[in-house]
């Protein structure tokens, strides 16, 4: 059995720098693309989540993202498109002792792996995904994603799509998991932080990453990332902390019954006191909803940061007890025995 | 194409829906009461003919619906349903398309094709026929199965959280979701009605009985003795009453809805949350799905939320339009001599 | 008291019970096989019944069956046609009859045979005063009235009082046919002890259709079917789907390696599931997934970190795993998809046997992705085939397809337990070296070390893309392409010197050979024992291995001027052979969701051995 | 004005251009393609990209290449070496160096051959300047320099003028071969009339360029090729998956159905949805789904609702269509699946080209699940071969398998358009007719009728069980599903009267034929014409129906002592042929991405044959 005794390695007793984690392949993205930053920003958190090395699998689909395991110096598949959580699914029940990774885009994870993440989502599965949303499908060239806007001219929608986009926090709610995050590729101290607490939480862990395309959707996300614009385009969401936003911090957001509502703080109408307090924990995820709907609403920023977390059992921890919880009851298997079953007779 | 030459008048009665085959379900099958209804109400649909129903499935005990329904039908392979109505849909949009799933069939095997229906808005009728549990295929746990749930393939007890339904469809988007119950003969007619009558994906869970492996899973909703403190049935613009005396009420302490009593002294009707269907923001929506997370609350059905917005189909058939407008009526001749060409003589 | 009924010796008997899906015919033929099976005969099991949960009562596809073979000798089908019918209700005598022996005996449930039923069974006059049933042996019997009143005092509703009539059936065929009633009684206690009523009820049953028997003036005569003449050992009763199970445990056991399954629901594999999910104490990890798509990823999953790893399914759930057996392919890991063949194409007929994906598992993917194939041929064996599957796939590092199907995973014949201390173990070596590892290293074996995450100084990527030869990295080099696609056929070929040669049984001399794969053993055995037995010289030979197939095949199937390849399919074993050794091959074929009747192959063969 | 060169002719040339992924050699090639189509040659082109979009600038896998065959004759390959390598930087000499002719001309950006792009491709010590390309006829032209000169004084970016140097290059190109610059020009001007700014760079430094030529003392000579003797007509230069989109556009009028395609984006076949997506005004139907199982059962369904449907798909994509096939073979509804092959197994090489999915094509289904294949031998064949399998389809009420590959989809060759009034009608005709129908009734095709819905007292349900014949009613009767059985293989063997017979070229008996079937047409023919020159005596025969196959193939084959089938796979067709018809048949199987060289066919046809000159 593989998986016992293994308790001594969550501590990491060796110090590794971001250097550790890159591999000896050449990185084969377009220059330019933000999953450099997203990968730079995995490297270097890295060191800090107590995981070694050989203890960290990444697994992923197919698209151009999913070329990340390559360039991570930790076990890896490359797998086949949007069968990504559902490996990592396996990957982590079979040896929960491993920090199971996923790297997917938003065709491979939204659009042909949209059933696999929404039951790793609802199992709690203890893996956690990193979403690259760039909303658009690179590797084949500039197609429409299920995330691109509506009315998005590319090349297999000549005239404009009229599909209405995923909003990939509410699926995530909606399905159930435990942990819905965001961030963006160009902010990397954010990116870095939220990859640690993601790390951190034990079950089904979502971060949607904002990551241009430079090449089929360049500047998709100009407005939440370049400094003229971002501030008045994003709220950063922190725990406990009311909801501020704007280039002077003179925004933010109030609560009026269930509908949130742009507000100024400095016009005297209304003061910080009376703004609305991001509590991550909140059981109900109507709030974590609300949120994510706000990119949604005219004129609302759109969330940044830890949209929701809660507790729950994960999946393999479950699993697990229950096995042992069996072998306590029906003593560890007997070959024998199980042979020996049923109704037997025997012939001399 | 044949000539219109039948009486437009024909009163279609619940009889025509019936066809030639023996219905094969296990006696006392929540199923039958649904074909029943559906079978009811369907001649009180507007405008629609008979000719122009088809009924989609895919795998499973319900999925034997459509064999049921004399209208056009496609049994299919399992949980592609949405994705056959689809294509059936946006080639032929003035078809009335319906789904019937069940919850393996839908949310489990087919959970892809569900979550893009909906957040595409495909004008199709979705009917979860929920009985938590795999019947066909003789009882294993299902996505919807309560965790814990002890079965053929979890003798020691699931370990899996179920879905919420209400809850997936509205974070893929679906304009239209409603809940109802398979005992609940009026109700449902008036929720397949609705759902018949919106502009888009509708989806209805049907919290329904399988009376061999799973029985009993909703007597506490269907039995006259629970169901009035248990179920809360959503009607727009009323305040959230339940009890057999309606005498108990939802209201929100702060973001959280909390069950009170009504009219003892402390609170009146009027303090009681008022249900909007047609709300913008799916939070209300979002709240009343899980309200029945707690024990202590009731479970809700009747729609919880209905928006408008352009469908797929709709909006395939536009662009068609605006295109050849444009551009005017595609000449073959034209497209193929496209481009650079040159004469060989 | 009577007199002692006339006891008469008998060899061999079939029987069959059929009525209405909720007649409980399934549970009847079940406990009459294992007590049948504790006697000491030999025996073989056909349970037949619908794809709907319950069709509506007393309609004919709302019947199930459930037929059985048993001897005092050797025997290899549930045989070719009842002797005994035993028809709790109208429509299962319409669909049953056309099967019986002539003259065979027919137990009929009189009580069910008003005109409701009748007419539910599309019969427009009463077969038992039509004329219709001439020829044969009826024996009238009031079951339900019966079994009521035996039960009258019992505390039960009227419904509860008729579900007790198939254990009144029941007790009446153990008198026939001399089986002693212990088990079952033991049974019922055990199965209803938390409902003492119905376990009194249905033990009051069982005792009345016993007594039933032994007074009633309509049975003249009983019969007795002495014990077999067994190899000595411990034996139980075992069905196909029971002895894949527990064939993995055993692997995952003799291998060290913790048992994974991925799986989803799917007739008539999903027992597979619901048996290892109970074996939860042996490590075993059952894993229900979202979709088969799911449930094949998620063990590559676990096989990429080392489990013994793998899924199973029916047919169309091969069709949906298609894409990912290649990855399988591509990345070189140890899985076993089991494909429980049904009748098909498309859904098909979920509950019917055929051996019609064998196509499909040998060319059925994209590119050229070589995997293992291999068959059992009878439900006992689908144990051995286990631990070779578990066998190969680990040693070779390669994805292995076992093709069961239906009729042997719900079939079930007496298995001889073996000592589990004298089956070999599973040698499996972990990668651990770093020095000079490389993830497509290959041994003397072309396989590929098995480095599973977790150990330091292994870490590696693998993926779908074309892997360079030996470091694994992505390549798009045209010759290491071509090298590699080879590599990986040559890989599976070479396997042929790991598995036995294909055996030839009966006449050597013979100028015709019957070769055959999986669940048709059986009847082709019979068959083929049948025309020896008539002086007429036949040879067999019986393929478990079908890719690559046994080394000698080519030079077996040249011996004999003429082949016939009996196949529940249009040919597709007939065209492989075909295909690799350029013979002739007689394919004799078969499509209606049921095995082969041996006499169907004995009248093949003599036609054949005429031309000759 | 220095002197008039001097001008060469030609019969045919095969060049290629290779540069990093982001230099534009895709387009380069495509341009020079355009204006030798517009010239009158006859042209076969073979695009070679990487998996990538981009990988990283100057590595050698990051190399993307386009090579064209042009001849004043009938050609039918891509060429096996370049005469010509138009080289951007040293990791596209490096990739391509083993491919070319001896003595081939290599035109190099010698600005590209800095210490860092020569690190980059690996190479140690500088090609140009060690003895390495002896033996060729080395151009070193300071490409990147000139392009920036020419371009002083235009409002762009060092970056953006950089990359107008694939059109200084194409100039270049364009002089060298004496070919008009207008058709490039012309292209300049429509593909940026939003940015004059770049018209006015990109014509300068294709003018550039083509003025080097003329004024450089570098080349001496510069050539022509004729202008190739075709059948009289118009003309026009197709790729075969453009073939493929128009091939079903026309079944969609001939056949006056709405054209229905459910899809999900896979190299190499993605085109043919971005293709389709256009003629909306054609009442075109595309819809991008979820997943590849979507795209099938979408188009199921519009089956069902009387669309001449169709999915387009590549190797994995078709594995994961496989359920969905039989269900269509179960429902007996017409629908075309395309796959363009590409190298496999798994993710295997997406933009490679491969024949490995033939048996996955005929075979790959649970159960006995029988259907049409059918392969496109030429990028324009594409087009018929659309149109055949839509007929078909809505003929037999069945599945249909049109198979291409990356080779085929990618490559382009000059083809004569048809007038639509002479292309075939696909009749259609779906049953209104209430009195006496039943869903799984039989034509004297086996085809049952097509009741689509909305037609009045036609309702009926269809599915993936077992049908009961006539009635379609669910039968688990074992005798009905035997006769269902061999009824839908009936089916598909009857297709063999409406295709055509396998024709030979060359004498129909003798010792050697040499057989084929997809895209290895063109190289096959191409041995054959050059093993004849040397005398010796070898017929061709090519598939394009694989099943049912036609009904005199076993006749033909019969008619020689050695049967020769190439492929690019390890024996599928080889297989089948044996054995269905149990006859020995010599392999020749290469699986390298790549179609086959002209001479591995020719050096086969001569082992095989000895030297009988």
């Amino acid at each position: 059995m593989i998986n016992e005794n293994r308790k001594e390695n969550t501590e990491a007793e060796i110090k590794y720098t971001a250097k550790d984690f890159a591999s000896s392949q050449d990185v084969r993205w377009c220059p330019g693309c933000g999953d450099y930053a997203i990968l730079a920003a995995m490297q270097r958190i890295a060191p800090e989540l107590g995981i070694k090395r050989e203890k960290m699998v990444w697994v992923s689909g197919i698209g151009c993202s999913s070329r990340f395991p390559y360039y991570m110096e930790t076990f890896g598949m490359h797998s086949i498109h949007g069968r990504a959580p559902a490996i990592a699914t396996g990957v982590k029940i079979n040896n929960p002792d491993l920090s199971v990774w996923v790297a997917s885009g938003d065709g491979d994870l939204l659009s042909i792996g949209g059933n696999h993440f929404i039951h790793a989502c609802r199992r709690n599965i203890d893996i956690k995904i990193l979403l690259f949303n760039n909303k658009i499908y690179g590797l084949t060239k500039g197609q429409y994603s299920p995330t691109s806007e509506r009315g998005k001219k590319t090349k297999s929608t000549p005239y404009g799509s009229v599909d209405f986009p995923f909003n990939p926090l509410t699926l995530g709610i909606g399905a159930g998991a435990t942990f819905v995050a965001r961030s963006l590729d160009r902010d990397p101290k954010h990116l870095q932080s939220i990859i640690k607490r993601a790390a951190i939480h034990k079950g089904t862990s979502l971060i949607e990453i904002y990551q241009n395309c430079n090449i089929f959707n360049d500047g998709a996300f100009e407005l939440y990332t370049e400094k003229e614009t971002k501030a008045d385009n994003i709220i950063i969401l922190e725990h406990g902390k009311p909801m501020v936003f704007g280039k002077n911090m003179d925004k933010g957001i109030v609560l009026e019954g269930l509908t949130p509502k742009v507000v100024r703080i400095d016009e005297g109408k209304y003061s910080i006191n009376d703004l609305w307090v991001h509590d991550e924990f909140d059981k109900s995820p109507a709030g974590a909803n609300l949120l994510a709907e706000f990119q949604e609403i005219e004129g609302f920023p759109h969330p940044i940061g830890v949209i929701r977390e809660i507790n729950k059992t994960t999946y393999n921890e479950e699993f697990h007890s229950q096995i042992n919880k069996v072998k306590m009851q029906k003593g560890e298997g007997d070959l024998k025995k199980l042979l020996n079953s049923g109704n037997m007779w025997t012939v001399n | 194409m044949s000539e219109q030459i039948e009486v437009k008048d024909l009163k279609i009665t619940a009889k025509d829906f019936v066809t030639d085959q023996d219905v094969r379900w296990c006696p006392g099958c929540g199923d039958y009461s649904i074909l029943a209804q559906v079978q009811r109400s369907f001649p009180d649909l507007v405008g629609i003919k008979k000719e122009n129903i088809v009924w989609i499935s895919g795998i499973g005990c319900s999925s034997r619906f459509p064999y049921y329904m004399n209208t056009y039908g496609f049994h299919g392979i399992h949980g592609r349903a949405p994705a056959i109505a689809t294509g059936v849909k946006v080639s032929h949009p003035e078809l009335s398309v319906w789904v019937a799933a069940g919850d393996g069939d839908l949310l489990s095997i087919g959970g892809n094709h569900f979550i893009h229906t909906c957040r595409k808005n495909v004008d199709l009728k979705i009917l979860l026929f929920n009985n938590r549990i795999y019947g066909l295929t003789k009882g294993q746990y299902s996505p919807t199965s309560e965790k814990g749930k002890i079965t053929k393939t979890s003798p020691y007890g699931s370990v899996d959280y179920p879905f919420n339904p209400i809850s997936l469809a509205l974070g893929s988007g679906a304009t239209f979701v409603a809940r109802s119950l398979d005992r609940d003969a009026k109700h449902l007619q008036e929720m397949i009605k609705r759902a018949a009558a919106h502009k888009g994906a509708a989806f209805i869970e049907i919290f329904q009985n399988c009376s061999i492996f799973n029985d009993g899973a909703f007597d506490i909703l269907t039995d006259k003795k629970t169901k009035d403190d248990n179920v809360l049935v959503l009607e727009h613009g009323k305040p959230m009453l339940f009890g057999a005396n309606k005498n108990k009420g939802i209201i929100m302490d702060g973001a959280k809805p909390k069950v009170v009593e009504v009219g003892n002294g402390s609170h009146r009707e009027e303090d009681i949350l008022v249900h909007d269907e047609f709300d913008e923001s799916p939070v209300l929506a979002t709240l009343l799905a899980h309200l029945s997370d707690d024990p202590a609350m009731p479970t809700p059905i009747g729609i919880f939320r209905q928006i408008s917005k352009a469908t797929y189909d709709g909006e395939v058939e536009a662009q068609i339009h605006t295109v050849t407008d444009k551009k005017g009526k595609g000449d073959l001749e034209k497209v193929l001599f496209a481009g650079n060409t040159w004469e060989v003589n | 008291m009577k007199v002692e009924k006339e006891i008469l010796e008998l060899s061999d008997v079939t029987v069959r019970f059929a009525g209405d899906s909720g007649d409980g015919m399934q549970l009847t033929g079940m406990q009459f096989t294992n007590t049948t099976a504790l006697v000491g005969n030999d025996l073989s099991t056909l349970p037949d019944y619908p794809a709907e949960i319950r069709a509506p009562i007393g309609t004919t596809y709302g019947v199930s069956g459930y037929q059985l073979h048993f001897s005092s000798s050797d025997i290899q089908t549930p045989g070719d046609s009842p002797d005994v019918l035993v028809a709790m209700n109208p429509a299962a005598l319409k669909v049953n009859i056309k099967d019986l022996k002539h003259n065979a005996y027919i137990i009929i449930n009189i009580n069910a045979f008003d005109a409701r039923n009748l007419k539910l069974a599309g019969y427009e006059t009463n077969p038992l005063e039509d004329g219709s049933l001439e020829g044969y042996n009826i024996i009238q019997v009031p079951l339900s009235k019966q079994t009521s009143m035996a039960l009258e005092d019992s505390g039960l509703s009227a419904k509860e009082i008729a579900r007790c009539k198939n254990f009144f059936a029941l007790g009446m065929m153990y008198w026939l046919y001399s089986r002693p009633y212990e088990p079952t009684m033991k049974w019922i206690k055990d199965k209803f002890k938390d409902a003492p009523l119905i376990a009194s009820a249905n033990e009051k049953a069982l005792m009345a259709g016993y007594y039933f028997g032994e007074n009633t003036e309509l049975f003249t005569t009983r019969y007795q079917v002495e014990a077999a003449k067994l190899p000595k050992g411990v034996y139980r009763n075992i069905s196909g789907n029971e002895a894949l199970a527990i064939g993995f445990v055993t692997a995952s056991v003799k291998s060290g390696l913790p048992l994974f399954l991925g799986s989803y629901p799917i007739t008539p594999a999903s027992d597979i599931l619901h048996e290892l999910s109970k074996h939860k104490n042996f490590g075993v990890r059952t894993f229900q997934a979202e979709d088969e798509i799911a449930a094949i990823t998620a063990s590559i999953g676990a096989a990429f970190t080392g489990a013994l790893a793998i899924t199973t399914t029916s047919g169309p759930g091969v069709a949906l795993k298609t894409e990912a057996i290649g990855l399988a392919v591509m990345t070189e890991l140890p899985i076993i998809i089991i494909d429980v063949q049904r009748g098909g194409p498309s859904t098909g007929l979920p509950t019917k046997t055929e051996q019609s994906d064998l196509q499909q598992a040998i060319n059925g993917r994209n590119g050229e992705a070589p995997v293992v194939v291999i068959a059992p041929s009878t439900p006992a064996e689908c144990f051995n085939m286990a631990l070779e599957a578990a066998r190969l796939a680990t040693k070779y590092m390669v994805p292995v397809l076992y093709l069961s199907d239906g009729y042997i995973a719900n079939g079930s014949e007496p298995w001889l337990i073996p000592n589990p201390d004298d089956i070999p173990e599973i040698k499996v070596k972990f990668r651990n070296e770093k020095e000079g590892f490389a993830p497509y290293l290959r041994d003397e074996n072309l396989s590929r070390p098995w480095a599973i995450p977790g150990t330091a100084g292994l870490e590696h990527r693998l993926g779908g893309l074309e892997k360079a030869n030996i470091t694994g990295n992505v390549s798009y080099d045209p010759e290491n392409h071509e090298f590699m696609v080879r590599l990986r056929a040559q890989k599976v070929k070479n396997i042929e010197k790991d598995i036995p040669e294909l055996e030839v049984t009966g006449d050597n001399d013979a100028n015709l050979l019957v070769i055959g794969w999986g669940g048709t053993f059986g009847s082709i055995t019979e068959a083929v024992a049948r025309v020896r037995n008539s002086g007429k010289k036949v040879a067999q030979a019986h393929l478990r291995y079908l890719n690559p197939f046994p080394r000698n095949t080519g030079e077996v199937l040249k011996r004999y001027k003429h082949i016939i390849c009996p196949e529940l399919n249009m040919g597709q074993l007939a065209r492989f052979l075909k295909a690799e050794y350029l013979v002739d091959i007689d394919s004799f074929t078969k499509i209606q969701g049921l095995p082969f009747k041996s006499s169907e192959i004995e009248t093949k063969i003599e036609n054949a051995l005429k031309g000759l | 004005m220095p002197k008039e060169k001097e001008v060469q002719s030609l019969s045919e040339v095969t060049v290629r251009f290779a540069g990093d992924s982001g230099d534009g050699m895709q387009l380069t090639g495509s341009q020079f393609s355009d204006t030798t189509a517009l010239m009158g040659n006859d042209l076969s082109t073979l695009p070679d990209y990487p998996a990538e979009i981009r990988a990283p600038i100057g590595t050698v896998y990051g190399v993307s290449g386009f090579q064209l065959h042009f001849s004043s004759n009938d050609i039918h390959t891509p060429g096996d070496r370049p005469d010509v390598l138009v080289a951007m930087n040293p990791a596209a000499v490096k990739k391509n160096l083993s491919e070319l002719k001896p003595g081939a001309t290599i035109i190099v950006n010698t600005d590209s051959f800095d210490r860092k792009n020569l690190q980059l491709a690996k190479y140690e010590t500088n090609p140009l300047e060690d003895d390495s390309l002896e033996g060729f006829e080395v151009f070193p032209v300071p490409i990147a320099s000139l392009t920036a000169k020419a371009l002083e004084g235009c409002a762009l970016s060092p970056k953006e003028v950089s990359r107008c140097k694939n059109f200084f290059a194409l100039g270049l190109m364009y002089w060298l071969f004496d070919r008009p610059l207008d058709q490039t020009l012309n292209w300049i001007q429509k593909k940026f009339s939003k940015t004059p700014v770049f018209i006015d760079a990109n014509t300068k430094a294709l003018t550039a360029g083509y003025n080097y030529g003329e004024n450089t003392e570098i080349f001496n000579t510069r050539y022509s090729v004729e202008p190739a003797k075709l059948p009289k007509g118009t003309y026009r230069s197709i790729s075969g998956n453009e073939a493929t989109a128009l091939g079903f556009l026309a079944a969609s009028v001939k056949s006056g159905l709405p054209l229905f395609l459910g899809s999900y984006p896979i190299t190499p076949a993605t085109e043919i949805l971005q293709y389709l997506s256009n003629y909306k005004n054609f009442g075109i139907k595309t819809v991008q789904a979820e997943d590849e199982i979507a795209g099938i059962t979408s188009a199921i369904g519009a089956s069902f609702a009387g669309n001449l449907a169709i999915t387009t798909t590549s190797g994995p994509g078709l594995a994961l269509k496989t359920e969905a096939l039989g269900l269509a073979l179960m429902t007996e509804l017409p629908l075309v699946i395309i796959d363009v092959q590409r190298g496999g197994p798994s993710t295997g090489l997406p933009t490679k080209t491969e024949q490995a999915d033939l048996l996955q094509a005929i075979y790959g289904r649970n159960g006995e699940a029988p259907v049409a294949v059918l392969a496109a031998s030429t990028p324009s064949d594409c087009f018929t071969m659309a149109m055949e399998a839509s007929k078909l389809a809505i003929k037999y009420m069945s599945p249909v398998i049109l198979l291409t590959d990356g080779y085929l989809a990618n490559g382009s060759e000059p083809w004569k358009i048809p007038h639509v009034n002479e292309l075939p009608e696909i009749p259609v005709k779906f049953r209104t007719e209430k009195e006496g129908f039943a869903p799984y009734l039989r034509d004297e095709n086996l085809s049952r009728p097509w009741a689509k819905p909305g037609t009045p007292g036609l309702e009926h349900r269809i599915g993936g069980l077992e049908k009961a014949n006539i009635s379609g009613t669910v039968s688990y009767d074992p005798d009905n599903h035997d006769l269902m059985i061999n009824l839908r293989a009936q089916k598909v063997k009857n297709m063999v009267n409406d295709i055509p017979d396998l024709t030979v070229d060359g004498d129909t008996e003798g010792e050697l034929l040499v057989l084929g079937w997809g895209g290895t047409y063109g190289a096959i023919k191409e041995a054959v014409i050059k093993a004849r020159k040397s005398g010796y005596k070898v017929s061709q025969a090519h598939l394009k129906y694989l099943n049912p196959l036609p009904k005199n193939t076993e006749y033909v084959l019969k008619g020689f002592n050695n049967v020769l089938l190439p492929e690019i796979n390890l024996g599928q067709l080889a297989k089948i042929l044996r054995s269905e018809f149990l006859l020995p048949i010599k392999q020749l199987n290469i699986m390298r991405g790549l179609p086959f060289r002209v001479s591995d066919i020719e050096d086969k046809i001569k082992e095989i044959l000895g030297g009988n000159e």
